[in-house]
């Protein structure tokens, strides 16, 4: 298949996140931006990421998607009531994303010829490997992401809970 | 797998960080051009896994695995945030029945 | 007997500082007692010391008080000099002083502010003696300040009438301009000479050639400074409006002493003086235009006191005249003259505006000769003096000055002998008005004219010995005489011989007499036989009468001229460059700063859409940079 | 570690005792824990701690924590009553401004890009809910969602930049990502450079530096006052530690490059944030705006970086945070009493309240700069260390904007003493009392005797 | 005896912190402690030898670190402006006496503070204390002025702190500049002395010097913010700021200027002159035309610190030395007329110069006595003020005759304008507002006679002032010129 492969869902990765910025229904937004991710986990695996194109596709498109949806729907935004921005304001919009796109790929000197990427270690991405990486040199900022997780979650009740008045 | 990895050889590095940085951008362009807070906080998340994908992509050239263990330390962060992105939303619709970024207005100047 | 000079002006100072503590508890006798003591002690110790200078052979005692400032190579001791100048000063200013006190016991009996007036001429008696015993510029200095401050004070006396109060302000401010004009002298003379000391300077002045030009510049702002406080012009203005002061203080200060500080100073400085001829001439000029001045305009003038005052500052023209020429012994034996004669004429019209219970205008006078036969016989002898006929002391002095002007060039000579003739028409003009014709005022106040008591009439008597018989002093050799004056004054002034032979100056002396005559008879003819009166201030008079009885519009001029731009300027500078300009930049950086803010803050529009298009496009920039850097 | 691990149990047992509701508990629990802590602190001093390659507990971060640690003290001794009137989950704030405090005391010590990443994000998900509390409180909720999305949308560019320099280093090793720099100081990778520009553009919006810095006045004035303090002054201050801690010590190389756009910074924040404070009627926003421009002074230590830099930046946040603590102190009780937190409300309160006044007088004095407070130390050092490098200009431009702020700062002074309010006396607590006379005796220790902390780390 | 100085400097703080908590007895209390430094004063003016050298020295570490200590001395120069300070803040005190201040632990406690830190400005040898003293005199006077003052109390003196505060900003500027070049890096004055920088350094740091002095003293055209505050004080306040703060701005030229950037000073010396004389002349224009007496005193103080820094700026003995003694007569006289307006607004409500009139009529005592400081302001020969100009007029004088005449308008304008606020003041008719002013009783007789007393004595007998600053100023002087032969 060659290097296509990658530049197939590369195109689809571009296609599907316009698509998630440009549909009117909240929703749609939503569902395109799970094709988007799975497109990624497709990435993942083309690296040989295995673990993160699992995670991905678990904690993203599974849970975190969900959970936007599941918003969505339980504050009834499903229909493209939106008011939209001015096309103004769309234009400059998209003028300063191109110009952030320019700017970013051109400081980057992306333009030029690099080496191709090579794989040299196949076990890389895989689960064994990154376990060893996450609980050795990493296990301190593993532990404490799970603050993070804490804090969330005591934020997240905090701020949905209905007090009694 | 074994074939897909060694289709992929052929890519150069630059590549994948063209397609981060578009995808990253229309994620910029997304928080720029809509009102609806859900969809912005959408757009920040295609940002948030544009870098993922460059952070892998450079552990792979670099063949050094700390790069995909941040990519979990992100996704980590991604659920965090979205957890309490998703309650500040609520709590805001809750009382202004509205998503719309636009009636945050009343602090300025 | 020298050494003890430092008591002549402390006795009077003690004086004044007793009489200004005890300006409300002593009683007026006592005060009185003590004004006229401390001077009288003066004047035995002034003329003790005159007497010891005469048998003396050493003619300039310095002697030092104390060091007063001294700043790097500026050294300045308070110190005094006693030489023939100063000590015949010191003589005419605590003995006419003196009189003048005795004179006032009379004359500001009945005022509430008796120990206040003999505190102040007790310290203008001080000041005037600092000013001539000075041994250098700045004590003299101090002098010259501060008989103005006592003229400011004695002028404002009565203070609650605020045009009173308003010429006192304008003869301090007269006599400041003049002051800076002496004391950039100064300056002049310190970086010139290395020092301010009389002792110092003369003799290295007299080392230098004639037409030195910075020794021109010191005499020329020393002159400055002689103009404002003998009322030269353009500085005289403030001299008739100083009669505001009570009638004693217009004699010892306006007319004897004070004004004569100029004169004093220039005859001080002669040895400068005569390097600087260009200066002499403007001097002369000056002087003679002053002269004439003041003589145009006493002819017109109907308050009594400033017909004097006019006078006066005519004659301080004449000394200036004869300054300028070179003639420092004939103006400074003017200046005893005029001292005795001056002095003598405003306490006579002081007499008779005490007797009119402070009438000044002539208009209302008229036949008092009988009522106020002292005053009258003493005022008809320095009417003469003043007039200039022989051998009243006038004549000597006027005529030294004349003979001299002659000498140095005819055409001033001829204006300064019509001045002269101008003199005596207005004094007899005066006298005449006053003394002669019948009664102008009211019954009433005519019932009540009395003689002046015998504090005021003992005075007067001898002033008019001394203008009779003063003259003596100074009798020129063509006379007889041999001018005891200009050689007890040599060590000081070195003696002109004078060029011109006997049969000129008979001559001089002839015209100058005839003159006056004729001069005096005119004016009997027209305010005896005619009995003219002045005419009220209404009616019409002919321009040049107009012109000379509003004193030439000097005053509406410099007002015009000088005070209202100044004020126009003031007004300016405040309210528009000061608050607008200056202080409108200031406050226009804080108002722009706060237009800025208003702007700046648009920026926090609350809206979120906005303040992440601004993030953008701060990081497009930041990424552009990057871009264009590497 | 022990640190964040007694901050961390801390935080759980409040917790844990706020859901057994000993509520009386919870203030000395907290202040307890934070004094053990802050024991902690002392006897790791000179220690220089490395845990796992990924913390090290050298002077700077004892000091920074230190600071940290008691500032959130002097801010919890200020809850009194505060909390208990929006809700009865009093203990969740306190555990969350405790778990924020451990991502702050992880942002001061990291040595790892992953460690900065985690307690950056530690502190600023438990800042967008901090600043949310207030749930039925309309600016309350406008402060939190805006602090959440333009907060997520920067840690994105935060991110790209951590992913740069790892794709040209390899590494998130402070160490690593260094010596790479030296190493290849010729021929650094491209990469590396947007990579620094977009860490910078991250830690700006951290610390609320201009353009970046729209979040901070309207969270400041949306959020709980105490909120307020406590992001102002120790979310700042631990920003602003990470920051300095990787420019000043790792990018230090390429300082001639990323040094010219943060000038840019550095004026635009300068002009902004005392401009626009100039303007201000709310003091509380007025707080938040001269806060902007505090970041603008602070930013100078990395203008020039020299020895004393982070000296004088732990002096600067030291006599910043005080001054800070005491004004919104103030603020809160005037607040509490007039319902209002404009200039006006603090009409006559020389009168009033003679201490809050005087307190509130010192602060304002020491933000401004004067002498004899920290703040003036504070601002000379700064100063210094830029004239240094002979950057005339620039400091001239600060000290033009430094006169601007003297304006806006006295105008509460003005109001205080020179205006008359209403005759309602207001009384201070005792903890207020503490921490008010506590916060002007360190202001003018730090401004009288600066030595104390100058040579510190 | 060294330790003297420290007593010197902190009595005044330590009794600023005791009177702010003694209430209504405040005064007793700062007289007391205002006597107490004046005593400590004498005692060192006593034992001060008249020579350049630097007396009492302390000098303690501080904050070493930055090379900051506290290092301070006192030479001639200093001694004539601690004798200043030390001796009006009695003086001031005591004119507060009558006065009806609410509040007045704090106002005298300020005015106290205010004494420290002049102390420590007119002593200090090191420039950090140097700038701190500068800074913290600023704060109190700020306050007196704002609590205390008018009704436009709080813009007026708004503008006064921002104006002067950013002056001396500028003035940090100059002075961390120095310490940079200072390769001992400390703010020691000598080794500032010692610099060699080079001339155009040396103007940007005169500039960024003289803006702070100016300000302060305030030379035009940086004078506006001086009317409007001295009018809006209270009368301790004007006093204060007219008598002892602005010599701050002398004193520092003389002390920070001249010899650290004597280049510097011949390049924009001539500029700084020409503002000088302009601001006289200017000044004394606009004094002319005042309406209120307070402002107008307030110009005329700007005219004649005019003439005193023209009197610097010509570099010369006399100029010099006629600068020291002119700011402590300029310090008295001034004092003494703020004193006097503000008795007479105290009864009368009112300053407006047309609304009074024949005062002296009523008070004799009181219209003696401010003739005495009128004459004392004109610079009458035999008053104090004479000395002073006399003085300066020759040291500018040396500089340029031009200068001179000029600035010589002062002598005649300056009586203009003072007489004519005396005759309209005092002089004239009583009017039904001037009818029941009372005479000058208690402690305000005693100030008056205490002021009129310093202005006759300093007149007549300036020696010995003149003696304790003449070697100082002489050093300075060489100093001065050494350098800039240097230079060349």
């Amino acid at each position: 298949m060659g290097t296509s492969v990658f530049y197939l869902v590369a195109f689809l990765s571009i296609f599907f996140s316009l698509m998630v910025i440009f549909a009117k229904n909240p929703v749609h937004s939503v569902l395109y931006l799970i094709v988007t991710f799975f497109t990624f986990t497709v990435h993942y695996i083309l690296l040989n990421a295995q673990f993160l194109a699992v995670v991905n596709f678990i904690v993203y498109m599974g849970a975190i998607m969900v959970l936007f949806l599941f918003v969505l729907m339980l504050l009834n935004l499903n229909k493209d009531n939106e008011p939209l921005k001015s096309g103004l304001v769309k234009v400059v919009g998209i003028v300063a994303g191109c110009c952030l796109v320019v700017t970013l790929i051109g400081s980057l000197k992306a333009t030029a010829a690099s080496d191709p990427l090579v794989l040299q270690n196949v076990n890389l991405g895989l689960v064994k490997n990154l376990g060893k990486e996450l609980f050795g040199p990493f296990m301190l900022p593993f532990e404490l992401s799970s603050i993070l997780l804490l804090t969330a979650m005591v934020g997240a009740v905090l701020l949905t809970k209905k007090e009694k008045v | 797998m074994g074939n897909i990895t060694q289709d992929l050889q052929g890519v150069p590095l630059n590549h994948y960080i063209w397609l981060s940085a578009i995808i990253f951008t229309i994620g910029v362009i997304g928080v720029l051009t809509r009102r609806n807070a859900i969809v912005i906080f959408m757009s920040v998340e295609l940002m948030l896994n544009a870098v993922n994908l460059l952070l892998t992509a450079f552990s792979v050239h670099s063949n050094d695995p700390s790069g995909q263990v941040f990519v979990f330390f992100i996704m980590a962060l991604a659920a965090a945030e979205v957890a309490v992105g998703l309650s500040i939303i609520v709590m805001v619709y809750r009382n202004t029945q509205s998503t719309d970024i636009n009636v945050l207005n009343r602090l300025k100047w | 007997m020298i050494n003890l000079v430092w008591l002549v002006p402390l006795i009077p100072l003690l004086g004044f500082v007793i009489n200004g503590l005890g300006r409300n508890t002593f009683s007026k006798n006592l005060i009185g007692f003590i004004g006229s003591g401390v001077i009288l002690i003066s004047f035995v110790i002034s003329i003790g010391i005159f007497l010891a200078l005469g048998s003396d052979a050493v003619k300039s005692h310095e002697i030092f008080l104390f060091d007063w400032i001294s700043a790097g190579s500026l050294k300045i001791p308070l110190s005094f000099l006693v030489d023939p100048l100063s000590a015949i000063m010191l003589l005419i200013i605590t003995g006419i002083g003196f009189l003048i006190h005795i004179y006032s016991i009379g004359y500001m009996h009945d005022d509430e502010g008796f120990g206040k007036f003999f505190s102040y001429l007790n310290l203008f008696i001080f000041f005037m003696l600092l000013l001539v015993l000075g041994s250098n510029y700045i004590v003299m200095f101090i002098g010259w300040e501060g008989v103005g401050l006592c003229s400011y004070l004695l002028i404002g006396f009565w203070f609650t009438n605020s045009s009173y109060a308003a010429a006192a302000k304008k003869a301090f401010v007269m006599n400041r301009i003049g002051d800076l004009g002496f004391l950039i002298a100064v300056f002049l003379i310190f970086t010139t000479f290395g020092s301010v000391e009389f002792a110092k300077v003369f003799p290295l002045a007299g080392n230098m050639l004639p037409g030195n030009s910075t020794v021109a510049l010191i005499t020329l702002l020393l002159f400055v400074g002689a103009c404002g406080k003998s009322a030269q012009i353009p500085l005289f203005t403030w001299l008739p409006d100083a009669m505001a002061g009570p009638t004693p203080v217009s004699a010892l200060i306006h007319a004897a002493t004070m004004v004569t500080a100029g004169i004093y100073m220039i005859a001080r400085s002669n040895v400068l003086f005569d390097l600087a001829p260009v200066v002499q001439h403007v001097i002369a000029i000056i002087g003679l235009a002053t002269a004439v001045l003041g003589a145009v305009i006493a002819m017109t003038q109907t308050d009594i006191k400033k017909v004097l005052a006019y006078s006066t500052v005519s004659q301080l023209g004449y000394m200036f005249l004869g300054l300028g020429v070179g003639a420092y012994n004939g103006s400074f034996f003017h200046v005893i003259t005029h001292a005795f004669f001056k002095a003598l004429l405003f306490l006579c019209a002081g007499s008779v505006i005490h007797a009119m219970h402070h009438e000044q205008d002539m208009r209302h006078m008229g036949g008092l000769r009988k009522k106020l036969p002292v005053t009258f016989i003493t005022m008809l002898i320095g009417t003469i003096a003043i007039s200039g006929l022989p051998p009243f002391s006038g004549f000597f002095s006027k005529d030294e000055i004349l003979a001299h002007v002659y000498e140095h060039n005819k055409v001033m000579w001829a204006i300064a002998v019509f001045t002269a003739f101008l003199t005596a028409f207005y004094m007899f003009r005066m006298i005449f008005l006053t003394f002669f014709g019948s009664y102008r005022g009211t019954h009433h106040a005519e019932e009540k004219i009395h003689e002046s008591p015998s504090s005021m009439t003992f005075p007067l008597i001898v002033l008019a010995v001394l203008s009779a018989v003063g003259g003596i002093i100074g009798i020129p050799e063509a006379l007889g005489g041999h001018h005891w004056l200009s050689g007890w004054l040599s060590p000081v002034i070195p003696h002109h011989a004078g060029a011109e032979d006997f049969a000129t100056e008979y001559m001089l002396m002839a015209v100058s007499v005839i003159g006056v005559i004729i001069a005096i008879i005119i004016a009997y003819f027209k305010y005896v036989k005619q009995n003219h009166v002045p005419v009220a201030d209404e009616s019409k008079r002919s321009v040049l009468a107009e012109v000379s009885y509003h004193k030439f519009y000097i005053d509406e001029i410099y007002d015009i001229v000088i005070r209202r731009p100044l004020d126009a300027i003031s007004g300016v500078f405040y309210r528009v460059f000061d608050k607008k300009i200056v202080d409108g930049i200031v406050n226009g950086l804080g108002w722009s700063t706060s237009e800025a803010s208003k702007g700046v803050r648009l920026l926090q529009s609350g809206n979120v859409g906005f303040y992440i298009f601004m993030m953008v496009a701060g990081i497009i920039s930041l990424l552009l940079y990057t871009y264009l850097s590497l | 570690m022990n640190i964040i691990i007694t901050i961390v149990v801390t935080a759980l047992a409040v917790l844990y005792a706020g859901l057994f509701k000993a509520t009386k508990a919870l203030l000395p629990l907290t202040l307890v824990g934070l004094l053990v802590a802050l024991g902690f602190c002392v006897t790791a001093w000179d220690t220089n701690t490395i845990y796992y390659g990924m913390m090290q507990m050298n002077n700077f971060a004892i000091a920074f924590s230190s600071l940290l640690i008691l500032g959130t003290a002097f801010i919890f001794l200020l809850t009194e009553n505060y909390f208990a009137k929006d809700s009865e989950n009093v203990a969740e704030y306190y555990t969350l401004i405790l778990f924020a405090l451990s991502g702050g005391v992880m942002m001061v010590s990291y040595t790892n890009l992953s460690m900065l990443f985690i307690g950056l994000e530690i502190m600023s998900v438990s800042s967008y809910i901090l600043a949310g509390i207030r749930k039925n409180n309309f600016a309350s909720n406008e402060a939190s969602l805006k602090y959440f999305l333009m907060g997520a949308f920067s840690t994105g560019f935060l991110l790209f930049g951590i992913t740069l320099i790892y794709g040209a280093t390899g590494s998130f090793s402070l160490g690593a990502i260094n010596s790479y720099l030296v190493g290849n100081y010729k021929m650094v990778s491209p990469l590396f450079y947007p990579g620094v520009i977009l860490m910078m553009i991250g830690m700006c919006f951290k610390v609320g530096a201009a353009p970046f810095h729209f979040w901070t006045p309207d969270v400041y004035e949306g959020s709980p006052s105490l909120i307020t303090t406590f992001m102002s002054t120790v979310v700042k201050t631990a920003a602003f530690a990470a920051f300095i801690r990787i420019f000043a010590g790792t990018f230090a190389p390429l300082h001639d490059f990323w040094m010219p756009p943060l000038m840019v910074i550095v004026c635009l924040t300068l002009f902004i944030g005392n401009v626009t404070a100039l303007f201000q009627k709310n003091f509380k926003r007025m707080l938040a705006y001269s806060s902007i421009s505090h970041v603008g002074y602070l930013l100078f230590s990395l203008i020039t970086l020299t020895s004393t830099s982070n000296n004088n930046v732990l002096l600067y946040t030291a006599a910043y945070t005080f001054a800070s603590i005491t004004a919104f102190a103030v603020l809160i009780l005037v607040k509490q009493k007039t319902g209002g937190d404009d200039f006006e409300s603090f009409n006559g309160l020389g009168k009033r309240n003679p201490l809050a006044a005087l307190a509130l007088t010192v602060a304002m004095l020491s933000l401004a700069g004067i002498p004899l407070t920290g703040g003036f130390m504070g601002k000379y050092l700064m100063f210094l260390n830029v004239m240094n490098q002979y950057q005339i200009y620039l400091v001239a431009f600060a000290i033009l904007n430094a006169l601007v702020g003297f304006y806006y700062y006295l105008r509460v002074v003005v109001a205080m003493y020179f205006k008359e309010g209403a005759d309602v006396l207001l009384e201070t607590p005792v903890q207020y009392k503490v921490v008010l006379i506590l916060s002007v005796i360190i202001t003018v220790i730090l401004g009288v005797y600066p030595s104390v902390i100058l040579n510190l780390i | 005896m060294e330790q003297v100085l420290l007593l010197l400097i902190f009595l005044p703080l330590v009794a600023a912190l005791i009177t702010a908590f003694t209430g209504n007895a405040a005064k007793h209390v700062a007289m007391v402690f205002a006597l107490a430094s004046l005593a400590i004063t004498a005692a060192i003016a006593c034992q001060f030898t008249p020579d350049a050298s630097k007396q009492f020295v302390v000098n303690l570490p501080w904050i070493q670190s930055l090379g900051i200590n506290f290092h301070a001395g006192i030479d001639g120069i200093s001694l004539i402006t601690v004798l200043l300070t030390n001796v009006l803040v009695p003086i001031i005190i005591l004119a507060s006496y009558q006065s009806d201040y609410k509040k007045p632990a704090s106002f005298f406690a300020l005015i106290l503070f205010m004494q420290a830190g002049l102390l420590v400005v007119f002593t200090a040898m090191d420039a950090f204390l140097f700038y701190i003293g500068w800074e913290a005199a600023l704060i109190p006077i700020y306050f007196i002025c704002a609590i205390w003052g008018g009704k436009d109390r709080v813009r007026v003196n708004m503008k006064f702190f921002v104006y002067t505060i950013g002056g001396s900003l500028f003035m940090l500027l100059g002075i961390i500049y120095l310490y940079l070049q200072n390769p001992a890096h400390n703010f020691d004055i000598q080794a500032f002395y010692q610099l060699s920088l080079d001339p155009a350094q040396q103007g940007w740091i005169f500039w960024s010097f003289f803006i702070a002095f100016a300000i302060k003293m305030p030379v035009f055209p940086f004078h506006t913010w001086q009317p409007d505050t001295y009018t809006e004080a209270p009368a301790g306040g004007t006093m204060l700021l007219s008598g002892i703060m602005l010599k701050m701005g002398i004193y520092g030229v003389i002390r920070w200027l001249l010899p650290i950037v004597p280049a510097g000073v011949q390049d924009w010396g001539t500029t700084a002159i020409v503002l000088s004389v302009i601001g006289i002349v200017y000044a004394s224009l606009i004094a002319f035309t005042q309406k209120n007496a307070k402002r107008l005193v307030a110009y005329s103080s700007i005219a004649h610190v005019g003439l005193i820094s023209a009197g610097i700026f010509a570099l010369n003995t006399q100029g010099m030395q006629g600068a020291m003694i002119q700011m402590l007569s300029h310090g008295i006289n001034v004092v003494g007329l703020f004193f006097v307006l503000d008795i007479i607004s105290s009864r009368l409500k009112t300053n407006t110069i047309s609304e009074l009139g024949g005062i002296a009529k009523v008070a004799p005592k009181l219209a003696i006595a401010f003739l005495i400081i009128v004459l004392g302001t004109v610079a009458l020969p035999g008053t104090n003020g004479f000395i002073g100009e006399f003085l300066l007029l020759m040291g500018v004088y040396q500089f340029n005759i031009w200068a001179v005449v000029f600035a010589g308008l002062t002598i005649i304008f300056g009586a203009v304008y003072m007489l004519r606020m005396y005759q309209h003041v005092m002089l004239g008719k009583t009017n039904e507002l001037t009818i029941g002013f009372e005479d000058i009783r208690g402690t305000e007789t005693l100030v008056l006679v205490i002021i009129c007393a310093l202005i006759i004595v300093l007149g007549v007998y300036p020696k010995p002032i003149l003696h304790l600053s003449e070697a100082s100023v002489q050093q300075l002087l060489e100093q001065v010129n050494q350098k800039l032969t240097s230079v060349k």
